[in-house]
């Protein structure tokens, strides 16, 4: 049990902003309240019935106090408005080189898979310091990896990938909640955050690795759906090649253009028909129903490492 | 006050014309056209129905206008908004996805055998 | 008409016949108004029910009371029922049935056969939900999200929708049947700028029922289909969106909050001037606002999606939306405080409910402006913030509110006059059950406690413990009021016509108002809220 | 604000009845088309995220019958459209007789949906097991929308010709209860009202992709 010192622990770089934004809207509406309370209050002291108070005519009415009510609440919620959006956004672009983590939700545990292999059930251990990049799916339905500390929750869609970034600040064991409503034991769906220092956690990473690694067990996957036998340069289906594909700008038959990501990939791979490459034939077959969504993620991990063939 | 039957009948005269002029347009090659000038003229034939056989358009019937009018809008809205949704939902992961943050990696990890080194020794130099 | 104060009226409405068939085929609104007052309080204690067995096993961290099922359908059951079958038919049916008709000097509403109808089918919905609660109910929670709803689990899901499904139908006729009336049946000289602000605010409560509920209406469809047809529009195996329906859903569940707050603006904004003796301040901005607040809040749904994995574009769209929309509201609070401004205030019960909604609304009101902010949204969505936040406009505002106006305009419904102490002695109970029931739940969401938890980590329980002491509080507050009308009905004092000295044509009628309403047609000679001080000329 | 009785007379609804009338079915129609609205909002979504698959689907649907039957309920708005004037100018035979073929043409159309179905059943257009459209993610969307949207069209068409009959008879019989021509009028709406959904209908469903599939 957390000894009720600090209310909440303030554990990602995504804390301090939100901390702050917090305090400054809870400052301006504490303000706001308590000075209607106090004209209410006020007004309805010196203004009860028995009271002598001055009440000189009818009271005007003035329509510039209603511009002015009207107008400065708008200039400041304009301002509170561009602040939260300004953090919002800062929440979609995490740093370079960030560390992916593969989360795969199912009701009602969290999955998930480091880049080396290494697989975790209902705890994420991350490194101090160094940003991460959650790659989530859900098996069945919408579930939300929350992390009080960290001041961050994102959504996890069945059918597509929601990504969730940050860094960790602070060294300890944190609440992972599922937030969003998935059934029975939906409570039960928590789990524990890990913040080592990198050092320790390199060491806990080597440890369990049980498979070869996310890419690799990807790519031997890769061979195994026959992916290869298309995408390969020399096979004699005419198949773009995917290599450097994540991130990379795609051009489709009717016009439009798109950066692939992992979504992009993922509807490549399930949806072939919904997104043709320009230059290509609608000849990939679809492979849903038959991938499981752990290792749709290896595939993708494979993808988005595979090296130039030439 | 009303309309004229005569008018009436010129009325469905031109919404058979459009009809024919859809279904034809429908078989020509224009692109993303084509459903431009179908749902145009939709709106074009749904325009005439409302102000003549449903007597938009004759005098007294600013309230009802508005009546339509509010609910064409309302409509709208539940489509343009959810729509910004839809289109603007591929564009956000990209460009903030950092795509140049991969490549570096993806660079860095060099061949798919090389699994055995963790990711955080490329974060330190 | 002020002379036949205390003798019996064979005319008026509640004694123009005593047979349970004449209460149950009646066309006329009053009457058709003591239906749905007696179906909605009953549907409250339900969704009361519910809410205590929740608190109850809340106060502890494990779940020993029920089970994590048994758990999901109390939440599921008290968000269905006091949503739709309390909270949104509460002040428009009960009072705006009741007083539309009185406060425009009509005799009835324009269609009262419709009317009518609209009881029947709000009892058959209510009804239908009911027996699929009976049978089993559903544990989804209110917000029916696919595709848990549609694919994975396996209550009652579809019998609830056709309850709710139902109920909407009630809803569009009722505000079909008030758009209609204020249009056409205004009595001599009402011009729009004389009518009351109730009027307004149920008017423009009910352009948002009337376009927003057959948008639920279908969506309800779509899932029933998506659960026996399987279609897949909302499955992503097939090419659908789960999201869709979260769109969908919330396109009418936005603007359902303000069908659920404009009233209650509406009653508050007749009361205040009452007791303050004073014209509202502002009035043509307060019109305004509540036809802003309609407007907007058509806007702003997709503030309920920010991590939900909507696009953060559309996300940054809502959220601007969303504080333009606060903007109509603040006016409306400052208006009401404004008007006290040198009143002669008097402290009955109905003006210590309308006091606490304003207070009540603006925190509720102010903690939304933090979630409608999206970096705040982040931490707070789907925790006990956002419940407290909605409790205390809903709770603390719109049921403030609702009370309030049972209070204030219960002489004309009855006829006798309620026992003033302890209408004056529940509000505050109600006040302080409420803060303690819900204001440390602000404190939980922030400290991250997720709503729809069974289950929770220890160090919560402190909160929630409060938390469910506050709700005994509450509940002793509410049984209070059904106590003492209970008693008032047989044993109150006869109420005069006017007994709050008010404007306002329903006052201008007998206590209770007889089956025609007016015995003459009113003519509307001065605006809205013309009072005076005391002694400078009395109002009847 | 006292209000001063002017005269003695009962109180009487301010308005006409014909705007009440008309006021309220306006209002019934937005919600009308407030109910479509889901139904289109998912069509958009499909529509835009399969576009290859709705043309595809949609070359499916029969482009006559459908052309037809537009044709065919356009000239049931011109009878009703006459009808309502026949009334207001006092010649209820004549009324009776346009409200007829009014029901008449919706008969017709009915009748061409019930062959579209049963072809499009013929040719496994319903989705679900057995789908021949299977392989085309957003196909099955596609037809589920059709059948949902037509169907719903349908049903809205059927009550429409159930009032329009029970008018025709009643202006014969001398009913009161259509003898009002606000009545009359409000039902004239509601069946317009029908008719402009179907004229979108008919080019979201019957039209899309007729010119060929792409490239
Ligand atoms: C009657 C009901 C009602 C009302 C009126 C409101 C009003 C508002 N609501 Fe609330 N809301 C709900 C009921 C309601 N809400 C419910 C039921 C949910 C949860 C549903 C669920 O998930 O189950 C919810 C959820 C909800 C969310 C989503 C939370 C989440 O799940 O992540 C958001 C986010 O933006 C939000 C925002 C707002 C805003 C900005 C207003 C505004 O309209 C408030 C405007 C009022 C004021 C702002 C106060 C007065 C103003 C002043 C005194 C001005 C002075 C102030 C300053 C200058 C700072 N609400
Ligand atoms: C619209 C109106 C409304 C009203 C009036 C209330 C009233 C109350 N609600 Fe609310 N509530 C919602 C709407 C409302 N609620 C909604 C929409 C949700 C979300 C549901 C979801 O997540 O899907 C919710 C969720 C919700 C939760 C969160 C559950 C969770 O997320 O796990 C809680 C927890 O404290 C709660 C408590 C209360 C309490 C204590 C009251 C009190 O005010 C109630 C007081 C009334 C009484 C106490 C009745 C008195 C009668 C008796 C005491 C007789 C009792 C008889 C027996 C016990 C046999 N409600
Ligand atoms: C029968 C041949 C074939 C097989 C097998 C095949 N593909 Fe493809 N793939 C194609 C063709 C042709 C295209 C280009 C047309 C298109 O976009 O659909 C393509 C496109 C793609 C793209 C989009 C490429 C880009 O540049 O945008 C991805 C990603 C992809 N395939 C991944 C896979 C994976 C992963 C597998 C195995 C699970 C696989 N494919 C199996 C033929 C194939
Ligand atoms: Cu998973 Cu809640
Ligand atoms: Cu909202």
């Amino acid at each position: 049990m957390n000894p009720p010192v600090e209310i909440l622990p303030a554990a990602s770089s995504a804390a301090g902003p939100f901390d702050l934004l917090m305090l400054a809207l809870l400052l301006l509406s504490t303000l706001m309240a308590v000075a209607l309370a106090l004209m209410v209050i006020g007004f309805s002291i010196r203004f009860r019935a028995g009271s002598r108070a001055e009440r000189p005519g009818p009271v005007r009415h003035r329509r510039a106090i209603e511009y002015a009510w009207t107008g400065i609440p708008l200039l400041l919620f304009c301002a509170i408005y561009a602040w939260a959006a300004y953090d919002y956004a800062q929440l979609f672009r995490p740093p370079a080189g960030a560390m992916p983590v593969f989360v795969v939700a199912k009701q009602w545990m969290w999955k998930l898979e480091h880049r080396n292999g290494r697989r975790e059930i209902g705890e994420l251990h991350v490194p101090l310091g160094q940003p991460v990049r959650l790659v989530m799916t859900s098996q069945d339905v919408i579930h939300s990896f929350f992390v009080p500390a960290f001041r961050l929750k994102q959504d996890v869609v069945p059918g597509r990938y929601t990504t969730l970034a940050f860094t960790a600040t602070k060294l300890g064991r944190f609440h992972l909640f599922c937030a969003e409503y998935c059934g029975t034991e939906h409570s039960l769906m928590r789990g524990e955050i890990v913040v080592m220092r990198p050092a320790e956690f390199e060491q806990w990473l080597q440890q369990g690795a049980d498979t070869p690694g996310i890419a690799a067990r990807g790519f031997a996957l890769y061979r195994r759906y026959g992916c290869s036998g298309c995408h390969e340069p020399g096979s004699s289906v005419h198949a773009p090649s995917l290599a450097h594909l994540v991130g990379r700008t795609v051009h489709l038959q009717d016009g439009r253009t798109l950066v692939a990501d992992e979504n992009y990939v993922r509807d490549s791979i399930l949806l072939p028909r919904k997104d043709i490459v320009a230059g290509y034939g609608p000849d990939m077959p679809s492979f849903a129903g038959q991938i499981s969504e752990e290792d749709l993620l290896a595939i993708i991990a494979y993808i988005r490492e595979k090296p130039d063939e030439r | 006050m009303h309309e004229k039957p005569a008018t009436l009948v010129k009325v469905w005269i031109a919404l058979l014309a459009l009809l024919a002029l859809s279904a034809a347009s429908a078989w020509l090659r224009l692109g993303a056209w084509n459903s431009v000038a179908n749902l145009g003229i939709a709106a074009l034939k749904a325009l005439l129905v409302a102000l003549f056989f449903m007597r938009l358009a004759t005098g007294g019937a600013l309230l009802l206008r508005v009546v339509a009018l509010t609910a064409l809008f309302t409509l709208a809205l539940l489509l343009a908004l959810s729509g910004t949704d839809y289109a603007t939902r591929e564009l956000f992961r990209a460009p903030w996805d950092q795509p140049s943050a991969a490549q570096v990696q993806s660079a860095a990890s060099g061949a798919t055998g090389r699994t055995r080194s963790g990711p955080g020794d490329q974060n330190e130099p | 008409m002020s002379a036949s104060t205390d003798t019996l009226q064979a005319s008026d409405y509640l004694r123009a016949s005593y047979t349970l068939r004449s209460w149950l085929t009646s066309t006329d609104h009053k009457r058709i108004a003591l239906l749905y007052l007696v179906s909605i309080t009953a549907f409250f204690f339900v969704g009361g029910a519910a809410a205590t067995l929740i608190r109850l096993e809340l106060a502890t961290p494990q779940g020993d009371l029920v089970s994590h099922d048994t758990y999901n359908k109390l939440f599921t059951a008290h968000g269905v029922v006091m949503v739709w079958l309390f909270l949104i038919p509460s002040i428009p049916s009960v009072l705006g049935n009741f007083l539309m008709p009185l406060m425009i000097g009509a005799r009835d509403l324009a269609f009262p056969r419709l009317n009518l109808a609209s009881w029947y089918i709000y009892m058959a919905g209510g009804i239908v939900t009911l027996c699929a609660l009976a049978a089993g109910g559903v544990d989804t929670g209110w917000t029916f999200y696919t595709p848990l709803s549609t694919m994975f689990t396996r209550t009652h899901v579809v019998l609830v929708l056709l309850g709710v499904f139902i109920t909407g139908f009630s809803s569009i006729l009722t505000g079909l049947n008030f758009i209609v009336t204020v249009h056409t049946m205004r009595a001599p000289g009402m011009g729009w700028f004389r009518l009351p602000l109730f009027v307004w605010a149920n008017y423009a409560t009910s352009i948002i029922l009337v376009l927003a509920t057959p948008v639920l209406a279908m969506t309800l469809l779509l899932v029933a289909a998506e659960r026996f047809l399987h279609v897949g529009i909302f499955d992503p195996a097939l090419g659908g969106d789960p999201l869709l329906f979260q769109h969908l859903f919330w396109f009418y569940s936005h603007p359902a909050v303000y069908i659920m707050v404009l009233p209650g603006m509406g009653v508050v904004s007749e009361i205040i001037p009452c007791f303050a003796r004073k014209r509202i301040f502002g009035y043509r901005f307060m019109a305004y606002a509540l036809l802003a607040i309609a407007s907007i809040g058509f806007l702003v749904w997709g503030h309920h999606m920010f991590v939900s994995g909507q696009s953060a574009y559309a996300g940054m769209v809502f959220s601007l939306l969303s504080f333009l929309v606060a903007i109509p509201s603040a006016i409306k609070v400052f208006n009401w405080s404004a008007t006290l401004y040198r009143g002669w205030i008097t402290f009955s019960a109905p003006m210590l409910y309308a006091l606490g909604f304003v207070g009540l609304f603006t925190v509720g009101g102010l903690t939304g402006l933090f979630l409608a902010s999206l970096a705040l949204d982040v931490h707070l969505t789907d925790t006990y913030f956002v419940v407290a936040h909605f409790h205390y406009i809903m709770v603390g505002g719109t049921v403030m509110a609702y009370l309030g106006a049972i209070h204030f305009w219960w002489p004309k419904i009855s006829g006798r006059m309620y026992p003033e102490m302890w209408g004056r002695v529940a509000a505050v109970i109600i006040f302080f059950g409420f803060n303690l029931t819900f204001f440390p739940q602000y404190i939980l969401g922030y400290e991250g406690m997720p709503r729809r938890y069974h289950t929770y980590p220890p160090e919560f329980q402190v909160l929630h413990l409060l938390s469910s002491s506050g709700a005994a509080l509450l509940a002793v507050g509410y049984l209070l009021p059904l106590g003492y009308f209970a008693w008032s009905m047989y044993y109150g004092k006869r109420a005069e016509p006017n007994p709050w000295r008010a404007t306002g044509l329903e006052w201008q009628t007998s206590s209770p108002p007889p089956v025609h309403n007016f015995d003459r047609t009113p003519v509307v000679t001065q605006d809205a809220y013309a009072y005076r001080p005391p002694g400078q000329g009395e109002q009847v | 604000m006292i209000p001063q009785a002017t005269a003695s007379q009962p109180v009487a609804p301010a308005a006409a009845g014909a705007h009440v009338a008309r006021l309220g079915m306006w209002i019934f129609l937005a919600t009308e088309l407030m109910l479509f609205g889901p139904l289109f909002l998912a069509y958009l979504y499909g529509r835009t995220h399969f576009p290859d698959a709705f043309a595809a689907a949609s070359r499916h649907t029969s482009f006559w019958l459908g052309t037809a039957n537009t044709a065919v309920l356009l000239s049931s708005s011109l009878a009703m459209a006459l009808a309502v004037h026949a009334r207001e100018e006092q010649r209820p035979r004549a009324a009776a007789r346009l409200l007829l073929l009014a029901a008449a043409c919706g008969v017709l159309f009915l009748f061409i949906k019930g062959s579209e179905y049963a072809h499009d059943w013929r040719e496994q257009l319903f989705p679900g097991p057995g789908f021949s459209l299977r392989g085309e993610t957003g196909a099955g969307i596609f037809f589920w929308l059709y059948f949902a949207m037509t169907a719903l069209h349908a049903l809205h068409l059927a009550i429409g010709i159930a009032a329009t009959l029970l008018f025709a008879l009643g202006l014969r019989l001398q009913w009161p209860l259509v003898q009002p021509a606000q009545r009359l009028d409000a039902l004239a709406l509601y069946w317009h009202f029908v008719d402009s959904v179907w004229i979108f209908l008919y080019p979201l469903l019957y039209l899309v992709g007729r010119s060929g599939p792409p490239g």
